[in-house]
């Protein structure tokens, strides 16, 4: 192994999601499986009133973990933005603005009143519960399967083939570009380019700009080589069969009947 | 050393030369033009016939013309004037036309981030066969044929942004090889490998020269196209200023100063020991 | 009054957030589970018009010049780095640049749609912006309410020979932050304040990010003159 | 022809290195080590002391470990273990220390559009100036100097990526020229430049040795390496495997095999021609 090959890494840390799919424990199951799986997932999240979305929560994260290899530290990092987000919005659900003193708690603030009710209690609760729950789906999937194998099962679902071109194309020059800019802010660095704020964003804009024009400059040679090679309009890749297996199919089965089970009872009783 | 074989190749190429003229090309130019912005030609009639099996170095400053003379042997680069003759028959630039072409001259670009479109090496190393029409049992067997020649196997489901800058060149020239094309065309193919993977390519393409490949190197590194070419274009202001073999061009002082060139040190310290 | 209190102390909030060291996030894409299906699928729905028409016209344009389509997938690509990029700052925040005004002023706001709805499921999965149950609504808002904005008042300001640059800073900056109103409303009309409903949540949700939102949008503006008249030059 | 010199060179040099060690040197690392990924070094145990005026090659092959250490001395990349010291101040990494140590260690990026990111070539040329504060009326003289000095004027207005290859390589030389540092880091300059403006390098190089500058050039070309060269410095996989004049380095075939290096023509031909 080259240390090259870190020096990228270290490069598109930006992209640590990518990272973890092509190392995943689960890169070798089939994507179709892990996409359902996961959307479905996502959609019983939303249907339920929140316990059974922590279930689901559970399961995705014991997945993620136990299968895909992902260590329990990094995983707590990538979760933790998304969380900030869900728990500031969820304090703006929370709090209530009154006239008067109601509610379970409240604080008077310059002749008001912030407070807050059972039933904000309730719904931010739960709205913050299932969203966080949600999360751990969407990155079951992206912490299972790289992009591009993401982009042919869209293929297979039939989506506008002028949106899968651009989908390949985007991905792969997705790195292309994010090497330049890299060695662009390197090179910035190494000129003192960010010496204080004002200088940053002198570089920052410069570094944009010219990134945008070799993104044109790049568009352009990469098209002749695709001519070169005989490309007519149509974008074709070998990819490799990953077919599921009895016992994955059999095992999504049982999750899936536990959970809409769980699902049935939750609306029962709530 | 190859000065020594000097005139015999010299009489050997003429011959050849002679023999072509009755028999069949496998590319001819006729009195190409081309031009990128008006009033300016980035090529300017040109005129060569290149034969089935030659090593032939394109050489010449930055913007001499050499890429826009590969782009055009491939038929990316449509001719303003002249005429591209393959085995004999005149391109109309029809899609079957350009088929038949492509399939049968490849060209490695010289940055591979400029050729690499897939996002796994087997997938961008399949991406010409497909658009030749080649069914994917064919595309796969041929895929894993040259990964399993050039090394690559290994990488086969690696993006290729994860390879280092030696082994993106040999995935861009997979891309190329797996079309089995009869010329290759190298655009600068040594600019920033390492001396390992240099050898590494000086081995590659011996190999191919052995299948009957013919090769076109456009270099700026004269050792090589000493050593290794039987054949020399020189290439100033998008005209063909010489096209001969190298002992001709490199004791041809004036195309050495027309084309800013440098003289191959091997070159001179033969000639220095020839003389002692 | 009751208003500017609310404001005021939402002000407050923000700051006590911001300096209190969490990472400031970008409040523009909706987080992944934060719409009930109903709201998820009608966002989506009214997404339809604007791809199909974004879809046809690109497939016009490629037909025409092939080359066309790596250009779109290079813009593609370069919004998608500029919005996994921070902007510099003091602080060390996390917000970034959206860059679908920039793309919008240059092939119009259809094609735009297209792009966006791509960039925003990359962004999705490679950097968990936005999710894919809300994708609807973030491509609504992101991807079709505020380039539309930016490429009306870039029309705008061309008719009426404005200023370059300013047109192109209020054509970027504007869609920006019109950009944003929308993720508010969306939110507002999802999860009513009990006590306001839709409009007050609408103001909280607004309030609540604003203090990042603006300087967010007049930097974007700055940037989008920079790449734009740095374009020019070429 | 430098081979006949190079047991006084030696000499010349392993005195400077004992002189220098009792002396200042310019720039110094000591017990580096750096990692971008855990559990491997792409660093590894990196002494060296860097003396005024050198004339300092680095070879290795790609991912050896030349583009980190040249980063190293500029401090990007920042040692995790081991320290720099510059003139003999060890660097804190300090915002006043960076400054300082930027100002006078230039480095010129092997690509050209990995390190021009303005839209003009005065532009360009005045960026690193604006940055460390200068004003612009001083600016503007320097760079128009530099300009002049390097034949960049008449694009004085122009935008850089229009440029060909040689003349962008100009501007980005101008960038650190400009700034009138110590030491110039060059990473692979001559890797896809032609035969002209490979000797316009060579031209520039030497004028810039002539002031004083001392030139750190990281290169495969070994021909290169052992015309020009006072002192190689090889690298294999994050390590400084050998530190000495060029004769001894290529003498050895150990260090050769082991970083994967050819000999240079013009070695092996004096080598040839001593012997008959």
């Amino acid at each position: 192994m080259h240390h090259y090959h870190n020096k990228k890494h270290h490069n598109h840390r930006t992209l640590a999601f990518y990272h973890y799919a092509m190392k995943s424990g689960l890169a070798y199951v089939n994507p179709d499986l892990k996409l359902w799986v996961g959307i479905i997932s996502l959609v019983l999240c939303l249907l339920s009133c929140g316990f059974t979305s922590i279930v689901i929560a559970v399961i995705m994260i014991g997945v993620i973990l136990f299968f895909g290899k992902v260590n329990v530290k990094e995983y707590w990092h990538l979760l933790r933005i998304p969380f900030t987000f869900i728990l500031l919005s969820g304090i703006v659900l929370l709090v209530d603005i009154s006239r008067i003193e109601e509610g379970i708690v409240f604080i008077s603030i310059l002749h008001r009143y912030l407070i807050i009710t059972r039933e904000s209690l309730f719904t931010a609760s739960k709205i913050s519960v299932k969203a966080m729950c949600s999360v751990t789906c969407l990155y079951m999937i992206s912490l299972s399967t790289p992009m591009h194998e993401i982009i042919k099962v869209l293929r297979k679902w039939k989506l506008p083939e002028i949106m899968i071109e651009l989908m390949f194309l985007i991905y792969r020059f997705i790195f292309v570009l994010l090497e330049v800019y890299y060695n662009m802010k390197t090179a910035a660095k190494t000129r003192l380019g960010y010496v204080n704020l004002r200088r940053s964003y002198q570089s920052f804009f410069g570094i944009c700009t010219n990134l945008f024009v070799i993104a044109f400059q790049k568009a352009s040679k990469n098209f002749d080589a695709m001519e070169a090679r005989g490309y007519d309009g149509n974008l074709r890749f070998l990819e490799s069969e990953k077919p599921a297996t009895k016992k994955q199919l059999g095992l999504c089965g049982g999750y899936f009947l536990v959970i809409i089970i769980l699902l049935g009872v939750e609306r029962i009783l709530i | 050393m190859r000065g020594v074989f000097s005139s015999d190749n010299y009489l050997a190429w003429r011959r050849k030369d002679i023999n072509m003229s009755m028999t069949k090309h496998v590319l001819k130019v006729e009195h190409a033009y081309f031009s990128y912005e008006e009033g300016r030609y980035a090529l300017h009639d040109i005129n060569v016939s290149i034969n089935k099996g030659e090593k032939i170095a394109v050489i010449g400053s930055n913007g001499a013309g050499k890429s826009t003379f590969f782009l055009t042997l491939n038929g990316v680069v449509k001719l303003l004037e002249g005429e591209l003759y393959f085995h004999g028959e005149k391109l109309d630039y029809s899609r079957n036309h350009l088929v038949k072409l492509r399939k049968s001259v490849g060209m490695v670009f010289q940055n591979p981030d400029d050729q690499i479109i897939a996002s796994t090496v087997e997938g961008e190393i399949s991406f010409g066969l497909f658009n030749i029409g080649m069914k994917t049992k064919e595309v796969r067997t041929k895929v894993n044929g040259v990964m399993q020649e050039m090394n690559l196997t290994e990488y086969a489901k690696r993006p290729p942004h994860f390879l280092s800058g030696g082994e993106k060149k040999r995935v861009t020239i997979a891309d190329v090889v797996v079309m089995e094309p009869e010329i290759i065309l190298f655009d600068e193919p040594m600019a920033s490998l390492d001396c390992k993977n240099t050898a590494l390519f000086r081995e590659q393409i011996d190999k191919l020269h052995k299948r009957g490949v013919t090769l076109l190197i456009s270099t700026h590194d004269m050792n090589f196209v000493w050593e290794w070419a039987e054949r020399v274009i020189v290439f100033a202001d998008g005209e063909i200023v010489a096209d001969d073999i190298p002992t001709v061009i490199f004791e041809n002082d004036e195309i050495i100063s027309r084309a800013s060139l440098q003289k191959p040190l091997l070159f001179e310290s033969e000639k220095y020991r020839n003389k002692v | 009054m009751r208003k500017k209190e609310k404001n005021l102390f939402i002000a407050l909030l923000g700051f006590a957030l911001i300096f209190s060291k969490i990472p400031t996030v970008n409040a523009m894409h909706i987080m992944e589970g934060y719409l009930q299906p109903g709201y998820c699928v009608a966002w989506g729905v009214l997404c339809i018009p604007f791809l199909a028409l974004g879809i046809i016209k690109i497939n016009k344009v490629v037909g025409e010049h092939r080359k066309t389509l790596l250009i779109l997938a290079m813009v593609g690509a370069y919004t998608f780095v500029l919005s996994s990029l921070k902007f510099p700052s003091v602080t060390g925040s996390s917000s970034h640049p959206t860059g679908t005004g920039l793309g919008a002023m240059i092939f119009g706001p259809n094609v735009m749609a297209v792009i966006g709805i791509i960039v925003l499921l990359f962004q999705a999965i490679l950097l968990a912006h936005g999710g894919l149950t809300t994708l609807g609504a973030n491509t609504f808002s992101m991807a079709i309410a505020g380039p539309i904005v930016s490429f009306g008042i870039y029309k705008l300001g061309t008719k009426l020979k404005w200023n370059r640059k300013v047109t192109v800073f209020l054509a970027a900056s504007l869609g920006n932050l019109f950009t944003y109103c929308v993720t508010s409303v969306q939110l507002g009309i999802a999860h009513p304040s009990v006590t306001e409903g839709i409009g007050g949540a609408i103001g909280e949700f607004l309030g609540i990010f604003a203090l990042t939102q603006i300087p967010l949008a007049i930097i974007e503006g700055l940037l989008t003159v920079a790449v734009f008249i740095g374009l020019e030059v070429y």
